[in-house]
């Protein structure tokens, strides 16, 4: 994590801003001018944590390149709420074609920019886990395996948000959704061997793969900034929690996103090359049940009798990413 | 200048000459040869400032084709058979977003049974994508279509499929004039995108469109291709005023002028119907034939006007639309509509099946005769029907249609007999 | 028209074979057509292709099934496939072997046929000698150039030369020669044994 | 650009779309009342004043602190503290070392020469304050600023009351004292020592004064009764330390005997070690627990030695020796004689048993109440006497420097207003910020950083200052501990965190403003607000 070294200011740089902090030291979205790439108008959910993860990327990628930023969008609930003719909320030049080939347009736009000589301008794919760890699957590994020069952004939610709460190959175990609900004998969405994509990503031995969380501001630019600086295939994985498919309050969103990181089970890290080169140290280490009770979607865990077999299940989960990231 | 050479490389430098500026690529026979003589041509500089890139997939390769597209650069990429299938979602999607992408169809049978020999299966099950169609019946017209095809979509901002006979153009050798740079450079000129990626006037492209504005973008998509209906015609004349050689158009008539019977018919097939036509006529028949090559937009008036006057008409098609039969056919009779002469197809060539001269003889002979049905089977192997039909009658597991039918044959799936 | 069908097997050059026909033809001002027969086929197995060629635009798609012309490169597909299927009797017949038609037990197939228009070479050979890889279908082009006098040798070696490049041109082209000789020769033989 | 109708949109169009009318609950801005400025007797605005610390703008920091307290290098000295005992940092890791800071501003006042202004033009009004003590000066201080012309009659010989007679030097040394004071006087108050009012009304008629503000301390010591032979040596607790200013230290012995609990109790023994006693040793009659004197004053007492005889009375004095009796606690929790006696070597003993006002100057005042030897005065600090006000030790109420300060200060408004026959009126106080109110993710972790102290041994030998100042860095440390409770500190987090851009930054010190075009009213800015500055109020449509 290249976070700067917290000097003591009262918050450090746990804030957004801090009128303590250099000007220079002090985020992107603490500036008065900032961009506001995803704009005010939107039809995003109350508390939606996509599209706060999306204003802060390109936001901190348009400030990183003086605004020459093009952007390809996968279909899904970003797409939806923010371009549903006549209005737009976006600043930038965006495209939306299809679900699941937002990487090879986006390869598609960067070849483009190569052939007009314009490499100043910088590609940026997004979606969400659905269209990235599922049907946009194919594309994605495409566009990594010729390194193309695109940024691919992946706003996980855990779930196919926009069709109504659908269980994705990112939506976690026990996790109920309207296509693993919460009854019979393994309520919930059943434990697989779980699809970890930035690891995957890392198999490709792209320059550049981390992920993120809209708990953490400072570490998510600093990320895009890095990122959208590098030549090659990058893949940035942002958890943002959705209010309406996790069941939790809409004014929660960052508290649940700061309380799965701590817990283990959103491991923040960063990798060059195939190789872990950083990782967020927990800083207020919970255990898994503080982060799942904030949200009905795990609320059959809980309740009069705890189902204490399959949080020790999720626990172990946590702790071997502990491990394993040395968190 | 005039060169024997292989369809696909005719194709491949006729595209090279209309300077794109990006080429996606997924193997698929038979279309391979266009593309592997593209990624030749850019990896040794003949086609410069060209991005060429394998794709991991059909999809991949015209989604590429979208990006590139709608970041202001010409684009292309070629497919086939299962490949346009496989892209379906993107072929929509191209044309929904209006953007100038020619690709070439190197036309094939689709699966199951696996072959992949020529009909025009793949290329009709998208016929209504919104993308422009036209069919080439040689290679020299297969080159010249697509130059025609880039300057169509481009200023129409609205994508063209070149569609070619798998293999029995795309794999022949023959005589093509192929023209230099600078005849094209001044046919062509320089991609002006409708809409483009620009940071410097940014905007939205692919909005949510509901019931209040959607039926009017569909609309105006068919209002794209109404006026290609004129523009097409246009484009050959220019062509032809510059190239001196007739190539493209809407469609093209063979000695229909006081025909009695005339055939039409999409693609390559027309040359033997060419050779048989002449043959009907030697024998003092009064038949000739229409090479449509504008399959979308059809055109209609067109049509009416090469047909009117015979009195009957047999349309050969390429593609079964089980359940129905002729696709081809029914805009030809919508173009009759009113006009009181009797309407005949022939599904011909499946999955490539040899269509021969003498079997287009004696059709039209039976034509002649008016013993044609509505739907009728050239060179249907009547007897393996009939076999399979009775095994099937006789148990519920008959086993696989076509490995039996292969087994009655007494081939293997791999050996093909000529005729 | 003149229309020319070559049976071989995959690896063999079958195709270019028929290419590089068409292309002499092209050079000596004809149309021509150069087509397989379209397939998936592997290594070793049989395959066809086909040229015509024409003084005037040939328009015919169809494969050829009335061959005026007949090139084997691999005697060993004789027994196998039908190979003679709609040649005529005065067809002619090239055939890529060292042994005569009798020691290839053709006599009886080929009784009622005009045998000046019959032939074998070792193209093979000859393709081991000049070129030092046993790829024959170049030296029978020289060979179909001497039996059927459609096209002349040099417009051969030219449309060889136009296929290859260098060496291998050169060895190609040698063994074309080569093959338009020996062809010569033995329809010689067999005018003086007639 | 010629855009394709309807796929294709303009930038940021969606701005037409007010996504206000989805709200159901509205995020306000508020300031609450934090913690410490609650506790505080004089007043202060705490949080204000370290607001402007942490940003290293000490002068305006000072500023800030002395608009409540014109004396805060001797406030961050002998004041107890109450809002440390408050700080809500206290169950993060420690309270914020507020004194500390505070001591060090009013250093940091002195070494600048800081000095006051005078905010409003001359009333032309006169006010008498009797006594030159904590809440004399400063009510003295604020009437001045003001703009009325300010007199204090001081009986004593020199301005600072219990602060200088009654606070050991080594706590609060007298140059700070003098200096804090002079800085007073130079807002042009005329101060007259040795000059006791003996009839108010008199004083005031003679001098024309429109008001007055009694501020005399509680100079008598209380006696008991002790049975004690004539050659025990008892003293009171009063007297022996204001001997300790000027007149020449007193005879205590080498074995010294102080009977009481109070924090006076312990300045008498700390006192008595440092003239060179081998013996200080302070009985008391009840435990540790029920001592009203402060912790931290009895552990550094400890500390240099000073002994305690915990549940003990003193029976009788006599030569070299007194008797104490053994108590023990009843159920209620009074000590009870066990008649089990002790004999203590002695060779004097120091009553501090609490002090007495003297309210002689008070007599021939009509319509005054005095009670338990005080003066009662109504909730605006004036007498039931129009135009005499009270404050300090004088009135009912805990007799600290603290307190008297916030007298000073209460009765100053009341009397401005008085003067201008007005009534004063005190702005609404905020709702408290409670701990609950905080998102403490956000503060950096921080212990705080403790003051130096001297080493014991000069402790017992001289009077030097025990408890040393913070240096400028670990001052600015301390004020950055701050949690600004209650009160924006523009962190940008609401700005930052609203999905829909629905908060306007206006700009350094403007703070922010909600823009309710927009806000959907999700409530993250209030969640993820630190200091609890936003509420949420439910829409009423």
């Amino acid at each position: 994590m290249s976070v700067q070294e917290v000097k003591f200011y009262q918050t450090g740089t746990f804030t957004v801003g801090n009128r303590l902090l250099a000007e220079n030291e002090r985020a992107v979205q603490a500036n008065m001018r900032r961009t506001n790439s995803l704009n005010s108008g939107h039809r995003a959910c109350q508390g939606c944590g996509e599209a706060l993860g999306a204003r802060y990327a390109i936001d901190a990628a348009m400030h990183a390149t003086g605004d020459r930023v093009v952007a390809v969008n996968a279909t899904g609930c970003l797409e939806v709420f923010s371009t549903p003719y006549p209005e737009t909320s976006w600043q930038i030049p965006w495209i939306h074609s299809l679900f699941g080939n937002a990487a090879a347009v986006a390869s598609g736009v960067a070849a483009a920019m190569r052939a007009k000589g314009r490499k100043d301008v910088r590609v940026i794919a997004q979606g969400g886990d659905g269209g990235t760890t599922d049907i946009g699957f194919g594309c994605l590994s495409g566009m990594f395996e010729r390194n193309d020069d695109v940024l691919y952004i992946c706003y996980d939610n855990e779930a196919y948000m926009n069709t109504g709460v659908q269980r994705s190959s990112a939506t976690p175990p026990a996790a109920r959704t309207a296509t693993t609900m919460a009854v019979g004998d393994e309520p919930g969405n059943r434990f697989g061997t779980g699809k970890n994509v930035p690891l995957i990503a890392m198999a490709h031995r792209i320059p550049y793969v981390a992920t993120a969380s809209v708990a953490n501001l400072r570490d998510l630019e600093d990320k895009v900034r890095r990122a959208i600086a590098i030549e090659g295939a990058r893949y940035i994985h942002i958890h943002v929690p959705c209010p309406l498919g996790w069941g939790s309050a809409p004014s929660d969103t960052i508290k649940v996103a700061r309380m799965a990181v701590e817990s283990g089970l959103f491991p923040v890290f960063e990798a060059e090359d195939g190789v872990v080169t950083s990782r967020y140290k927990l800083r207020r280490p919970v255990p898994v049940e503080e982060y799942l009770k904030l949200q009905r979607r795990f609320a059959h865990l809980f309740g009069k009798n705890p189902d204490t077999a399959t949080l020790a299940r999720i626990q172990a989960m946590a702790d071997q990413n502990i491990g394993f990231f040395e968190l | 200048m005039l060169r024997q050479v292989e369809g696909s490389q005719a194709v491949a430098e006729a595209v090279a000459l209309c300077r794109p500026q990006v080429i996606c690529a997924y193997p698929i026979t038979p279309q391979t040869h266009i593309v592997e003589g593209l990624g030749e041509m850019v990896k040794d500089g003949r086609l410069a400032g060209c991005e060429f890139i394998n794709v991991e997939s059909e999809f991949a390769a015209l989604s590429v084709a979208i990006g590139s597209s709608a970041a202001g650069v010409r684009s292309y990429t070629a497919t086939a058979s299962q490949g346009i299938l496989y892209m379906a979602e993107a072929v929509y999607n191209a044309s929904g977003l209006g953007l100038p992408i020619v690709m070439t169809i190197g036309n094939r049978a689709i699966g199951a049974p696996i072959n992949i020999w020529n009909d025009h299966s793949d290329s009709m099950a998208l016929r209504d994508a919104g993308w422009i169609q036209l069919y080439a019946e040689t290679n020299q017209e297969a080159a010249d279509l697509h130059i025609q095809a880039f300057r169509l979509a481009e200023e129409l901002s609205c994508p063209v499929m070149v569609c070619v006979d798998g293999f029995i153009l795309t794999h022949a050798y023959e005589r093509v004039d192929i023209p230099s740079q600078d005849e094209v450079d001044a046919y062509l000129p320089p991609f002006e995108p409708v809409q483009v990626l620009d940071v410097s006037d940014p905007v939205s492209m692919g909005a949510m469109v509901g019931p209040e504005a959607f039926f009017e973008v569909r609309y105006l998509q068919h209002h794209k291709q109404e006026r290609a209906l004129d523009r097409i015609p246009e484009l050959a004349a220019e062509f032809a005023a510059r190239f001196g050689r007739e190539s493209g158009g809407l469609l093209r008539t063979y000695r229909c002028e006081d025909a009695e019977t005339i055939v039409v018919a999409l693609g390559s097939v027309n040359g033997t119907i060419k050779e048989a036509v002449d043959e009907m006529r030697a024998r003092g028949q009064r038949v000739g034939s229409v090479a449509l090559v504008s399959f979308r937009p059809f055109p209609l008036a067109a049509m009416r006007a090469a047909l009117g006057g015979a009195r009957r008409v047999v349309v050969l098609e390429k593609c079964l639309a089980v359940g129905i039969g002729g696709i081809v056919s029914d805009g030809v009779r919508k173009s009759l509509s009113g006009i009181a002469l009797a309407g005949h197809t022939v599904i011909a060539g499946l999955g490539g099946r040899a269509i021969t001269k003498a079997s287009l003889v004696s059709l039209l002979e039976r034509a002649a005769r008016d013993e044609l049905q509505l739907l009728n089977f050239l060179d249907l192997r009547q007897d393996v029907i009939e076999r399979e039909l009775g095994r099937e009658r006789a148990s519920r597991r008959s086993g696989p249609t076509a490995e039996n039918i292969l087994r009655d044959l007494g081939a293997t799936a791999a050996g093909a007999s000529p005729s | 028209m003149f229309q020319v069908r070559i049976h071989g097997r995959g690896g063999q050059g079958v195709v270019t074979a028929a290419e590089m026909l068409s292309v002499a033809a092209f050079d000596e001002g004809r149309y021509a057509q150069a087509f397989p027969s379209f397939g998936s086929e592997r290594m070793g197995a049989p395959v066809v292709a086909f040229c015509r060629m024409d003084t005037r635009e040939i328009r015919l798609r169809e494969p050829v099934m009335r061959p005026d012309a007949l090139i084997i490169q691999d005697a060993t597909l004789l027994h196998q496939v039908d190979l003679f299927a709609g040649l005529p009797s005065d067809g002619y017949i090239l055939i890529n072997s060292t042994r005569s038609l009798g020691e290839l037990g053709l006599e009886d197939l080929l009784a009622r046929h005009s045998m000046e228009r019959v032939c074998t070479v070792a193209a093979s050979e000859l393709a081991m000698r000049h070129l030092g890889r046993p790829l024959p279908n170049a030296a029978l082009l020289g060979g179909f150039a001497a039996i059927t006098g459609q096209l002349s040798i040099g417009s051969v070696a030219g449309a060889i030369h136009a296929k290859f490049s260098g060496k291998v041109s050169e060895a190609n082209v040698a063994a074309a020669r080569a093959a338009f000789e020996s062809v010569l020769e033995s329809l010689a033989r067999s005018k003086a044994h007639a | 650009m010629r855009k394709p109708f309807a796929i294709t949109l303009d930038p940021g169009s969606s701005l037409a779309n007010h996504t206000g009318t989805w709200r159901t609950e509205r995020p306000v801005y508020v300031d609450r009342l934090p913690p410490c400025n609650n506790a505080c007797p004089a007043g202060e605005d705490i949080q204000g004043w370290l607001y402007h610390a942490e940003s290293g703008d000490y002068h305006r920091a000072w500023r800030e602190l002395v608009r409540n307290n014109p004396m805060p290098a001797l406030m961050g000295r002998a004041c107890y503290h109450p809002c440390e005992g408050s700080c809500n940092r206290a169950k993060l890791d420690s309270a914020v070392s507020i004194h500390a800071v505070e001591r060090f501003l009013g250093d940091r006042a002195r070494e600048e020469g800081w000095r006051f202004e005078v905010d409003a033009p001359p009333s032309g009004k006169r006010v008498l304050v009797v006594g030159a003590g904590p809440s004399g000066l400063s009510a003295a201080y604020h009437l001045a600023r003001m703009g009325h012309s300010v007199s204090i009659f001081e009986a004593g010989p020199l301005a600072g009351g219990m602060m200088r007679f009654g606070i050991p030097k080594y706590r609060l040394p007298r140059d700070v004292l003098d200096a804090e004071i002079q800085r007073i006087l130079d807002l042009g108050i005329e101060l007259r020592v040795n000059r006791k009012v003996s009839d108010i009304l008199e004083e005031m008629r003679h001098g024309s004064f429109d008001a007055a503000f009694l501020a005399v301390g509680a100079h008598i010591g209380k006696r008991a009764y002790i049975p004690a032979g004539s050659s025990a040596r008892i003293l009171d607790a009063v007297s022996v330390l204001r001997s300790m200013e000027g007149e020449g230290p007193p005879l205590l012995g080498r074995r010294v005997v102080v009977y009481g609990g109070g924090n006076t109790a312990l300045d008498v023994a700390r006192t008595a070690k440092r003239l060179g006693a081998e013996e200080a040793i302070i009985v008391y009659r009840r435990t540790r627990e029920k001592m009203p004197a402060h912790e931290s004053e009895l552990e550094e007492a400890l500390q240099e030695g000073v002994l305690v005889k915990w549940l003990s009375t003193i029976r009788e004095a006599g030569e070299g020796a007194i008797t104490v009796e053994k108590m023990q606690l009843d159920e209620k929790g009074f000590p009870q004689p066990t008649g089990e006696l002790e004999k203590l070597e002695a060779d004097s003993v120091v009553l501090a048993l609490g002090q007495d006002v003297d309210l002689s100057l008070l007599k021939n005042v009509s319509h005054l109440e005095v009670k338990d030897g005080v003066v009662q005065v109504d909730a605006n600090m004036m007498t039931g006497h129009p135009g005499i006000f009270a404050g300090g030790d004088m009135v009912p109420s805990e007799r600290t420097v603290t307190v008297a300060v916030g007298h000073g200060k209460k009765a100053a408004r009341n009397i401005d207003a008085w003067l201008r026959s007005t009534t004063y009126q005190a702005p609404p106080r905020h709702e408290l910020a409670g701990f609950e109110r905080l998102n403490t993710w956000y503060y950096t972790d921080a212990p705080k950083r403790v003051q130096p102290t001297l080493d014991v041994a000069r402790r017992q030998s001289t009077f030097d200052e025990v408890q040393g100042g913070l240096d400028a860095q670990t001052a600015l440390f301390e004020a950055r501990r701050c949690l600004s409770c209650g009160n924006c500190f523009e962190c940008d987090n609401c700005y930052g965190v609203c999905p829909d851009n629905a908060v306007v930054k206006l700009g350094p010190g403007q703070r922010f403003r909600i823009d309710y075009d927009f806000c959907k009213g999700c409530g993250l800015c209030a969640a993820e607000c630190p200091c609890g500055a936003i509420e949420m109020v439910p829409e009423t449509r």
